[in-house]
C-alpha cells in the first residue's frame, strides 16, 4: 500500500515556540482517496495542512509526494509538482472579479504569467470561462469577488485550484460559515470533479454530516497526533473518537 | 533677450509690437531675480535680495537706467536646482527678464546659467560662487562678482603664509563641489607660498552634519598651528561652538570665511581669539567711499539690521549691471556683454574693479583679519584687515584654459 | 475598482478631448504655461509609474526617485561623459534605471509591507549619497549641466507636444501591461501572495518584474526631466521627488489607473497658482494634503468616479 | 540623543503602526521652543535651561496631541499610507510656520555658561557639553524605562503594543493609548531637539537630517523595539565616528548599508506563510 | 441580565451567525455547546463587539444594547471575557497583565482586588514575578481568567476555557471554575465536553451552524440523549 501512495508524510513534527502542534504525525493517502480530516480545536489539522503546502518553516520528518521528497519544497514547487489547494480563510483575490481570477489561474497553470500577448489571455478565458460553468459560477463571471458571497467565493477557488489539474488537491476547512445548503452544494461539486478525474482528495472538516457523505477514509488527530483512521463507518462507531469528541480528555 | 520675447496676450507686448523696434524692449528693465528664499539657502538669500532692493529703489528714484524703471521679479527656488532652473525658465520666457541673477547655491547657479545661456540672457552670479561656473560651464553671457572658492582659498593661503610661527595646517572642509575645491586651491596656493609648511590631509565635514565633534577631535589630533576650514553657516557656528568644547582656540587657530552673517549669529560666543576670517564684503572694512556710509545708513533704516557681504553684493551687482548697461546704451546681450568685459567698475568694494572676458570673473578683493570684540557693533568683527587685490587671487588664462581642457 | 476602466466611444472622446486641450493650452497659453505643463506631464509619468508599483503590485516604496534620478543620470552621463549621440542616449537612461530596479529590486522584493518599503528607502538614499560624492563622476552636487541643448534644442511648445506624445505612449503601454497576462498576475501577488503561490506563481520574480518595470518607466520620466532641464543634479534622486510622487498617487487616488496622472496634475497645478498668491507654498500645500485625505481618503479620482456615475456615464462593474 | 528621538519613534510605531515622518519636525519645534524659552527663564544657569527643555517638551507634546486627535485619530483605520502621508503633511506645515515665525537664519542657542569648557584630562580635550547631553539623555531614558516599568501606564503601553485589541477586552480605552503614545513620542522628540539645541545651530530644516537618521536607527533596532533602539543609536553613532576617520566619503552609505543588511538578514528569519 | 434575540452576525461578507437566541439571569452559569466552528466564539465575540459586526437582532446587557459599543465600554458595563487563545500579553509578567485593568472604582457591584484573585488563583502568586510568554497553557487561561476578573465583571463569559490544556491542568480550570460559581459570578462558558457541563452549569444552550437549536436545564440535557448524539456526536 505504501508503495502505491501518492502522498506519505513520515515522523512529521512542528512546534511554535514550546507548543508541539504536530507530534510525529505518519500519513499514508493513496490515489484515488477522499480523505478528511477530523479533530477538535487545535488539534493540529490546519498545520498538517500547512505542513503538506510547504507553508511553514522548520518542519520536521520528511513528506515524500509521487515518492520524492517535498519536505522543505515551496508552496511554488509543490504547485508545479500537481499539489493544489484552497485555504481555510477565503483568499480568492478580492479586488478582481470572479472572471479574472479564473483567467490568473489559468495564465499562472499556463506558466504564462509573464506574457504580454492578448491571445494568451484570450485562451485562457475561454478555460476560465468554462471552468466558472462548471462550479456553477457562469452568472457572476464579471462581479467582484468582494461581491460573492461566501460560498460563491469557495467554489470560485475550489475551480482555480483545478486550473493546473492538480493530482492531489488539498482543502482547509472549504465549508467554513457556510449554510448548510451551501456546504453540500460546494461538496457535492467538489466530489462529483473528483470522482469524474480520478483525482485525489484530502480536507479538513467540521460538518460531520459532510465529511460521512463525502469521504471514502477519515484520519482523526488529536492534539498533534493520529488518534484513529478508518472509514466513515469505523470511526462514527469508534468509542475513543466519540470520548474525545464528548469529553474531550481521557 | 529682445529675440525671446514671447509674451504672447501680454498688453505690454502687444504695446510694443504696436510701437516702435526701440521700445520693443519694454517700459521697464526687467531683472529675474531666482534664489533659494526656502531651503538651505534662504538666510543668505534674503540678505542678497535685500541689498539688491535698496540698490533698485535707489536707481528708481534716480530716475532708472536708460530711463526705464526697473522691474525686480524674485522668484523661489527653493534651493533646488530643479526648481531654479524652471523658475528661470519662466522668467525668461513668461516675463521676458532682461537679466538673470539672485542665486544662492552652486547646483542651482548651474541650473540657471544653463537656462540662461540657452537663452542668451545676461546672467551675473552675486552669492553662489562655484568654480564650474568660470571654467567648463562658462558663457559668455556670465560674470560673477564675488570672489569665487578659488579666489577666497588664495587669500586664505596668502594670509596663512604671512604667519611665520605657523608650521602646520590642517585643512577642513565641507563635503561637497564648493568644500573640496576650496580646500584644493588652499593647499596649492600655500604649498607654493610656503614650501616649509606641512599642511596635512583634508577632513571633509558632511553636509547638514550638526555634530563637528567626529570631525573636530581627528583635525586636532594633528596638533596643527591651525585649521583652514572652508565651512561656512550653521556648520561654521557649530564648528567654533563646539570647537571651545575641545579646546580648539588654545591649542590651535581657525582660518575661515566669516561674513558678517557668521559674526552675528555667533555674538558673545565667538571666542576672544584664535579665529582668523575671509569675508567678501564686510561692510565695517570696505574702502571708505562716499557711497558707503550712505548705503549702511539706509540698510539699517530698511532692515534694522547691519549689511551683510551677501546684501553689499547684491547692492554691487545691480550697480555694476547698471552702469554697464548706461555705457552700452541697451539691454541686449550683444551690446551689454562687452561692456561687462570691456569695463572698469566702481563699487563699495572699492574702484576700478574689471571683469575677465574668459572667465567672467570680476577682479574682486577678499578681506582677510582677526576677529575681534569692539564696543563700535553689537558682534565681533575683523581687525587689522588685509584687502587682497582680486588681480592676485585668480587664475591665469592658461591655467583656466587648461582645466578647461581637462573637464572637457 | 482596481481592474482598467474599459474605453467606452465616449471615454474615448473624453480622452482625446483632454488631449486636445492640453494642446491648445500648450499653443496658446503662452511659454510659462508651457513649461509648467511639461513639467506636470513629466511629473505625471513619473507617478503614474509609482502608481504601476503600489496600486497593482500593492507595494509601496520610499524610494522611487532613485529609478528617476537613475535615468537621468543614466542619460546625461552617456551624453555627457560617454559622447553618446543623443537619439541612442535617450534608450540608456531608461534602461540604466531598469537595471537600477533590477539590482534593488532583487533585494527588496524579499521584504514585504513596510520593511520593503525601508529598504526602498536605504536603496535610494545609496542612490544618491553615490551620485552626490562621486565628484569625479557624477559631478557631485553640483550635478552636469551644458552638455547638451536642453529639449533637444525645441521649442518649449514643441518639447510640451512631445513630452505629451511620449506620455501617451507610455500611459497604453502601463494599460497594455496592466490588461495582459503578466498584469494579471501582478495584480494576483499584489492582492494575495500566497494564493498566487499556492497556484504555482512565484511571487518575488512578479514583484521583481513589476519592480522593473515601474523602475523603466521612471527613468523614461527621469531622462525626459534631464532633457527638459538641460541638466541632471542628484537632487532627482532625493527624499523629495519621491515624497511628491507619494503625494500624488494618493492624492489622485490609489487603487486607479488614472492616479498617479490626475495627482501631479493636482500638485503641480495647485503649487503654480498657489505661489501666485503666496510664499507659504508648503503650509498650503500640507493643509490641502490633509484636507483631501481626511476628506476623500479615496482620492480624486474616486470623487471623479462617483460623479460620472451619477450622470449615468459609469462603468459596468 | 539619537536614542531619545528613536524611541519616541519606535513607540509610536509599536503601538499605532504609524510611521511617523514628522518625528523629526516635532524635534525641530523641540530646538525652537528651547531658544524662545531660554532667554526668558534664568539664562544662563542650568537650572533654567533645563527647565526651559522640559517645557519646549511639554510644548511639543501638546502639539503632537492636538495633532493626533484632529487628524491621525481619524484614519486609524485607513490604510497605512494614509497615515504616513498625513504626517507627511503635518512635517510640511510645521517646516512652513517655524520659517514664518522665526525666519530662515540659524539661530544658536546660548549654552548654559557651566556647560561651556572642557574638561582636560592629560592632553586630551573632553568638551563638557556632549556628557551633559548624554547625561541628560539617559536620565530620560532612565525615567521613561521606570514609567514603561513600573507604572500602569507604562504597562498599558506595552500591554498595546503585543495585543492591542485584547487592551480593549480588558476595559481600556484604545484611542486614549494612542494618543497618549503619540504625545510621549513627541514629548521625546521634543526633549531631544532642546538637549541638542545648544550645541549645533537651530534652524528650519533640522527635521530632514533627523528624521533620515532616526528612520535608519529604529529600523535598525527592529521597528517597535525601545531596547533594540537604544543599541542601534550607540551603533549608528560609533559606525558614523569610525566612518568619518577610515572612510570619509562612505560614511551615509556604510550606514544604509548596515541597514539594508540588518533588514534582509532580519527577513531570513522571518519567511511563513498565512498564518491559518 | 444579558439577552440575544435572533442574532445575526458576520466578519465581512461572511455571515457566521445565522440566528442566536439565549438569555441570562444573574447568579446563572450557561453553558454554550457544539462541536467546533458552528459559532460559539462568534456568539461571544458578538456579545463584546470584538472582530465581528451583528447585522441584525438584538444584544442586550442590563437593558441596553450593546450592538455598536466600542469593546472597551461593553467591558466597562461589566461583561468580562477571556477569549479562547487566552491572549496573555507574552512580554509582560504575570502581575502586569493583571494591571492593566482598570483599578476597582464601582463600589456598587461585587469586587475583586488583586488579594482575592490570588487567593483563587495560587500558583499565580508564586509566579507573579514570571513573563507571561513563556508560561504553560494551563497557567496562561488562569492568568487571563484572573485578569478579566479584575475588569470588575457582572457576567463573565469563557470561550473554551480549557482548549489544548492538559487533562489535569483542564481539570485544574474547572475547578477554579467552580470556584467562581460559588462566589456567585454569573458566567457563560463555551464548551465542546460534556463532563465540565456536569459540574458547574445551570443550563445549556445546544448550537449547531450559527443557529441555537436547544436550550434547557443540565438535567434536561442529560435527559435527552438524542440532543448529544444528533448535534455533537461523529456519527
Amino acid at each position: 500500500m505504501k508503495e502505491h501512495s501518492l502522498l506519505s508524510v513520515r515522523g512529521v513534527r512542528k512546534t511554535f515556540g514550546q507548543f508541539v502542534a504536530l507530534n510525529n504525525v505518519d500519513f499514508d493517502l493513496p490515489a484515488g482517496e477522499k480523505h478528511a480530516l477530523i479533530g477538535p480545536n487545535g488539534a493540529g489539522k490546519s498545520t498538517f495542512i500547512a505542513c503538506i503546502a510547504g507553508q511553514l518553516p522548520g518542519v520536521e520528518g520528511t513528506v515524500l509526494f509521487k515518492g520524492e521528497e517535498v519536505t522543505a519544497a515551496a508552496p511554488v514547487d509543490l504547485a508545479r509538482r500537481g499539489i493544489g489547494r484552497t485555504f481555510q480563510i477565503s483568499r480568492a483575490f478580492l479586488d478582481m472579479s470572479a472572471m479574472e481570477n479564473m483567467t490568473s489561474a489559468f495564465v499562472i497553470a499556463n506558466g504564462a504569467w509573464a506574457s504580454l500577448r492578448r491571445s494568451v489571455l484570450a485562451n485562457a478565458e475561454d478555460s476560465a470561462r468554462s471552468m466558472l460553468e462548471t462550479v456553477g459560477l457562469g452568472d457572476h463571471a464579471g462581479s467582484r469577488v468582494a461581491d460573492l458571497s461566501l460560498g460563491d467565493r469557495k467554489r470560485l477557488e475550489f475551480g482555480m485550484a483545478l486550473a493546473n489539474d492538480p493530482d492531489l488537491l488539498l482543502l482547509d476547512e472549504p465549508t467554513a460559515g457556510m449554510s448548510i445548503k451551501e456546504r453540500h452544494h460546494l461538496m457535492d461539486l467538489v466530489a462529483a470533479r473528483i470522482d469524474e478525474t480520478g483525482k485525489t482528495l484530502l480536507f479538513v472538516e467540521h460538518d460531520i454530516d459532510v465529511v460521512l457523505k463525502i469521504a471514502t477514509r477519515v484520519t482523526v488527530m488529536v492534539r498533534g497526533a493520529v488518534l484513529a483512521a478508518g472509514t466513515p463507518a469505523e470511526i462514527a462507531e469508534n468509542e475513543e473518537v466519540q470520548a474525545v469528541y464528548l469529553g474531550g480528555h481521557h | 533677450m529682445a529675440t525671446k520675447t514671447r509674451t504672447g496676450v501680454s498688453a505690454l507686448a502687444l504695446a510694443a509690437v504696436l510701437t516702435s523696434a526701440a521700445a520693443a524692449e519694454g517700459n521697464t528693465v526687467k531683472i529675474g531675480y531666482v534664489t533659494g528664499l526656502s531651503g538651505a539657502c534662504s538666510s543668505i538669500s534674503e540678505d542678497g535680495l535685500n541689498g539688491t532692493k535698496l540698490a533698485v529703489e535707489e536707481l528708481n528714484a534716480k530716475g532708472g537706467i536708460l530711463g526705464r524703471q526697473i522691474e525686480l521679479i524674485v522668484r523661489d527656488s527653493q534651493t533646488k536646482p530643479d526648481e531654479g532652473g524652471k523658475q528661470a525658465r519662466e522668467l525668461v520666457a513668461s516675463e521676458g527678464v532682461d537679466v538673470l541673477t539672485g542665486v544662492c547655491s552652486s547646483s542651482v547657479l548651474l541650473a540657471v546659467e544653463a537656462v540662461a545661456a540657452e537663452a542668451g540672457v545676461p546672467h551675473y552670479a552675486i552669492i553662489g560662487s562655484t568654480q564650474k561656473a568660470n571654467i567648463e560651464a562658462f558663457q559668455p553671457n556670465f560674470w560673477q562678482i564675488q570672489p569665487n572658492a578659488t579666489m577666497e582659498a588664495f587669500a586664505a593661503a596668502a594670509y596663512v603664509a604671512k604667519k611665520a610661527e605657523w608650521k602646520r595646517i590642517q585643512p577642513m572642509g565641507y563635503d561637497y563641489e564648493w568644500g573640496h575645491t576650496s580646500v584644493e586651491a588652499f593647499t596649492e596656493h600655500l604649498k607654493e607660498l610656503r614650501p616649509d609648511i606641512e599642511i596635512t590631509d583634508p577632513i571633509f565635514v558632511k553636509l547638514g552634519d550638526n555634530n563637528m565633534g567626529p570631525y573636530i577631535a581627528p583635525a586636532l589630533s594633528t596638533k596643527p598651528d591651525a585649521i583652514y576650514a572652508a565651512i561656512f553657516g550653521g556648520g561654521l557656528v557649530n564648528l567654533i561652538k563646539q570647537g571651545q568644547g575641545f579646546g580648539l582656540f588654545e591649542r590651535s587657530n581657525l582660518v575661515t570665511l566669516t561674513t558678517v552673517d557668521a559674526l552675528q549669529s555667533m555674538g558673545s560666543t565667538m571666542p576672544k581669539t584664535g579665529v582668523y576670517g575671509i569675508a567678501r564684503a564686510p561692510f565695517f572694512a570696505l574702502p571708505p567711499s562716499e557711497e558707503l556710509p550712505g548705503f549702511i545708513e539706509s540698510y539699517r533704516a530698511a532692515y534694522n539690521e547691519y549689511p551683510t557681504d551677501w546684501a553689499v553684493n547684491g547692492y554691487d551687482g545691480i550697480m555694476i549691471y547698471a552702469a554697464a548697461v548706461e555705457a552700452a546704451g541697451s539691454t541686449g546681450m550683444d551690446a551689454l556683454m562687452p561692456k561687462i568685459y570691456g569695463g572698469t567698475f566702481d563699487g563699495l568694494r572699492g574702484a576700478g574693479l574689471t571683469v575677465r572676458a574668459f572667465d567672467g570673473q570680476m577682479s574682486a578683493p577678499a578681506y582677510v583679519g582677526a576677529i575681534a570684540f569692539g564696543s563700535e557693533f553689537p558682534f565681533p568683527t575683523l581687525t587689522d584687515v588685509d584687502i587682497v587685490p582680486g588681480e592676485t587671487l585668480m587664475w591665469s588664462e592658461d591655467k583656466i584654459q587648461a582645466l578647461r581642457g581637462a573637464a572637457n | 475598482m482596481n481592474v482598467l476602466p474599459k474605453m467606452t466611444p465616449l471615454r474615448w472622446g473624453i480622452a482625446g478631448a483632454l488631449i486636445v486641450l492640453l494642446e491648445l493650452v500648450n499653443r496658446l497659453a503662452g511659454v510659462g504655461m508651457s513649461l509648467v505643463l511639461t513639467e506636470m506631464l513629466i511629473l505625471a509619468l513619473f507617478a503614474s509609474s509609482l502608481n504601476l508599483l503600489m496600486s497593482y503590485g500593492h507595494m509601496v516604496s520610499f524610494g522611487h526617485a532613485a529609478y528617476f534620478g537613475l535615468g537621468a543620470y543614466g542619460f546625461t552621463l552617456a551624453v555627457a561623459r560617454f559622447d553618446v549621440p543623443v537619439e541612442l542616449a535617450v534608450f540608456i537612461g531608461p534602461i540604466v534605471a531598469g537595471l537600477g530596479g533590477l539590482v534593488f529590486g532583487a533585494l527588496c522584493v524579499r521584504l514585504t509591507e513596510i520593511y520593503f518599503a525601508m529598504l526602498t528607502l536605504a536603496c535610494a538614499q545609496i542612490t544618491f549619497t553615490v551620485l552626490f560624492q562621486w565628484y569625479d563622476f557624477t559631478g557631485g552636487d553640483t550635478g552636469i549641466t551644458g552638455f547638451m541643448n536642453p529639449r533637444f534644442g525645441l521649442t518649449e511648445q514643441n518639447f510640451m507636444t512631445l513630452v505629451l506624445v511620449v506620455l501617451v505612449l507610455c500611459l497604453f503601454a502601463m494599460a497594455w501591461i496592466v490588461k495582459s497576462p503578466l498584469g494579471l498576475s501582478i495584480r494576483s501577488v499584489g492582492q494575495d501572495r500566497w494564493r498566487a503561490e499556492a497556484l504555482g506563481l512565484a511571487p518575488r520574480r512578479v514583484q521583481l518584474t513589476v519592480f522593473v518595470i515601474a523602475s523603466v518607466f521612471a527613468g523614461i520620466a527621469g531622462t525626459l526631466f534631464a532633457v527638459f532641464q538641460g541638466s541632471a543634479f542628484p537632487d532627482y534622486a532625493g527624499l523629495g521627488f519621491t515624497l511628491d510622487a507619494l503625494i500624488m498617487v494618493v492624492l489622485g487616488g490609489l487603487n486607479s489607473f488614472w492616479g498617479g496622472l490626475v495627482g501631479a496634475v493636482i500638485l503641480v497645478q495647485l503649487e503654480h497658482w498657489v505661489l501666485m498668491v503666496t510664499s507659504h507654498w508648503e503650509l498650503m500645500l500640507g493643509l490641502a494634503v490633509l484636507v483631501l485625505v481626511l476628506v476623500l481618503p479615496q482620492g480624486v479620482v474616486s470623487v471623479a468616479g462617483r460623479l460620472s456615475n451619477m450622470l449615468g456615464l459609469g462603468r459596468k462593474k | 540623543m539619537l536614542f531619545l528621538i528613536a524611541s519616541g519613534l519606535t513607540l509610536i510605531f509599536g503601538v499605532s503602526r504609524i510611521v511617523n515622518f514628522a518625528h523629526g519636525s516635532l524635534y525641530m519645534l523641540g530646538a525652537f521652543f528651547t531658544y524662545a524659552l531660554v532667554p526668558l527663564i534664568a539664562p544662563g544657569t542650568v537650572g533654567g535651561f533645563f527647565a526651559s527643555v522640559l517645557l519646549a517638551g511639554l510644548g511639543v507634546a501638546a502639539i503632537g496631541l492636538i495633532f493626533e486627535v484632529i487628524a491621525l485619530r481619524r484614519v486609524y483605520g485607513a490604510p497605512e499610507l494614509m497615515q504616513l502621508i498625513i504626517t507627511v503633511a503635518l512635517v510640511l506645515i510645521i517646516r512652513d510656520v517655524v520659517r514664518w515665525i522665526w525666519g530662515p537664519n540659524s539661530l544658536s542657542v546660548p549654552m548654559p555658561d557651566a556647560f561651556m569648557g572642557a574638561l582636560l584630562i592629560g592632553d586630551n580635550y573632553f568638551p563638557i557639553f556632549p556628557f551633559v547631553i548624554f547625561g541628560a539623555g539617559l536620565a530620560v531614558m532612565l525615567v521613561m524605562v521606570g514609567v514603561i516599568r513600573f507604572t500602569r501606564a507604562g504597562i498599558l503601553l506595552r500591554a498595546g503594543t503585543d495585543d492591542r485589541g485584547m487592551a480593549a477586552l480588558l476595559g481600556v480605552n484604545e484611542k486614549l493609548i494612542f494618543s497618549s503614545v503619540f504625545a510621549v513620542g513627541a514629548l521625546l522628540a521634543g526633549i531631544a531637539g532642546g538637549l541638542a539645541a545648544p550645541y549645533g545651530d537651530v534652524n528650519y530644516l533640522l527635521d530632514t537630517t533627523v528624521i533620515v537618521t532616526a528612520f535608519i536607527v529604529v529600523v535598525i533596532g527592529g521597528l517597535g523595539n525601545l531596547y533594540g533602539a537604544f543599541a542601534a543609536a550607540m551603533l549608528v553613532g560609533i559606525t558614523k565616528a569610525l566612518g568619518i576617520l577610515y572612510f570619509p566619503r562612505l560614511s551615509m552609505v556604510l550606514i544604509f548599508l548596515i541597514m539594508a543588511a540588518v533588514l534582509l538578514a532580519r527577513s531570513l528569519g522571518r519567511q511563513g506563510g498565512p498564518s491559518r | 441580565m444579558l439577552s440575544l434575540k435572533d442574532v445575526h452576525a458576520s466578519y465581512g461578507k461572511a455571515e457566521a451567525l445565522h440566528g442566536i437566541d439565549l438569555a441570562i439571569t444573574p447568579g446563572e452559569v450557561v453553558c454554550l455547546i457544539g462541536r467546533n466552528g458552528v459559532g460559539k466564539s462568534s456568539t461571544m465575540r458578538s456579545i463584546v463587539q470584538d472582530q465581528i459586526s451583528v447585522r441584525g437582532g438584538a444584544v442586550e446587557f442590563e437593558g441596553q444594547s450593546l450592538v455598536g459599543m466600542r469593546p472597551h465600554d461593553v467591558i466597562r458595563l461589566g461583561v468580562g471575557y477571556v477569549p479562547e487563545d487566552r491572549r496573555v500579553f507574552a512580554s509582560l509578567s504575570v502581575l502586569e497583565n493583571l494591571k492593566v485593568p482598570r483599578p476597582v472604582r464601582d463600589v456598587s457591584r461585587r469586587t475583586w482586588s488583586l488579594d482575592q484573585v490570588f487567593e483563587l488563583f495560587p500558583q499565580l502568586y508564586d509566579y507573579r514575578h514570571r513573563t507571561a510568554g513563556v508560561m504553560s497553557g494551563g497557567e496562561q487561561q488562569m492568568l487571563s481568567i484572573a485578569r478579566s476578573l479584575l475588569t470588575q465583571p457582572k457576567l463573565l463569559l469563557l470561550d473554551e476555557p480549557h482548549e489544548g490544556l492538559a487533562p489535569k491542568v483542564a481539570e485544574e480550570v474547572v475547578d477554579a471554575i467552580v470556584a467562581l460559581k460559588a462566589e456567585g459570578v454569573s458566567m457563560m462558558i463555551s464548551e465542546q465536553a460534556l463532563h465540565t457541563i456536569r459540574r458547574c452549569a445551570d443550563r445549556v444552550y445546544v448550537v449547531d451552524r450559527g443557529v441555537t437549536v436547544w436550550n434547557g436545564t443540565v438535567d434536561d440535557f442529560y435527559a435527552n440523549p438524542e440532543i448529544t448524539r444528533k448535534y455533537l456526536m461523529v456519527q
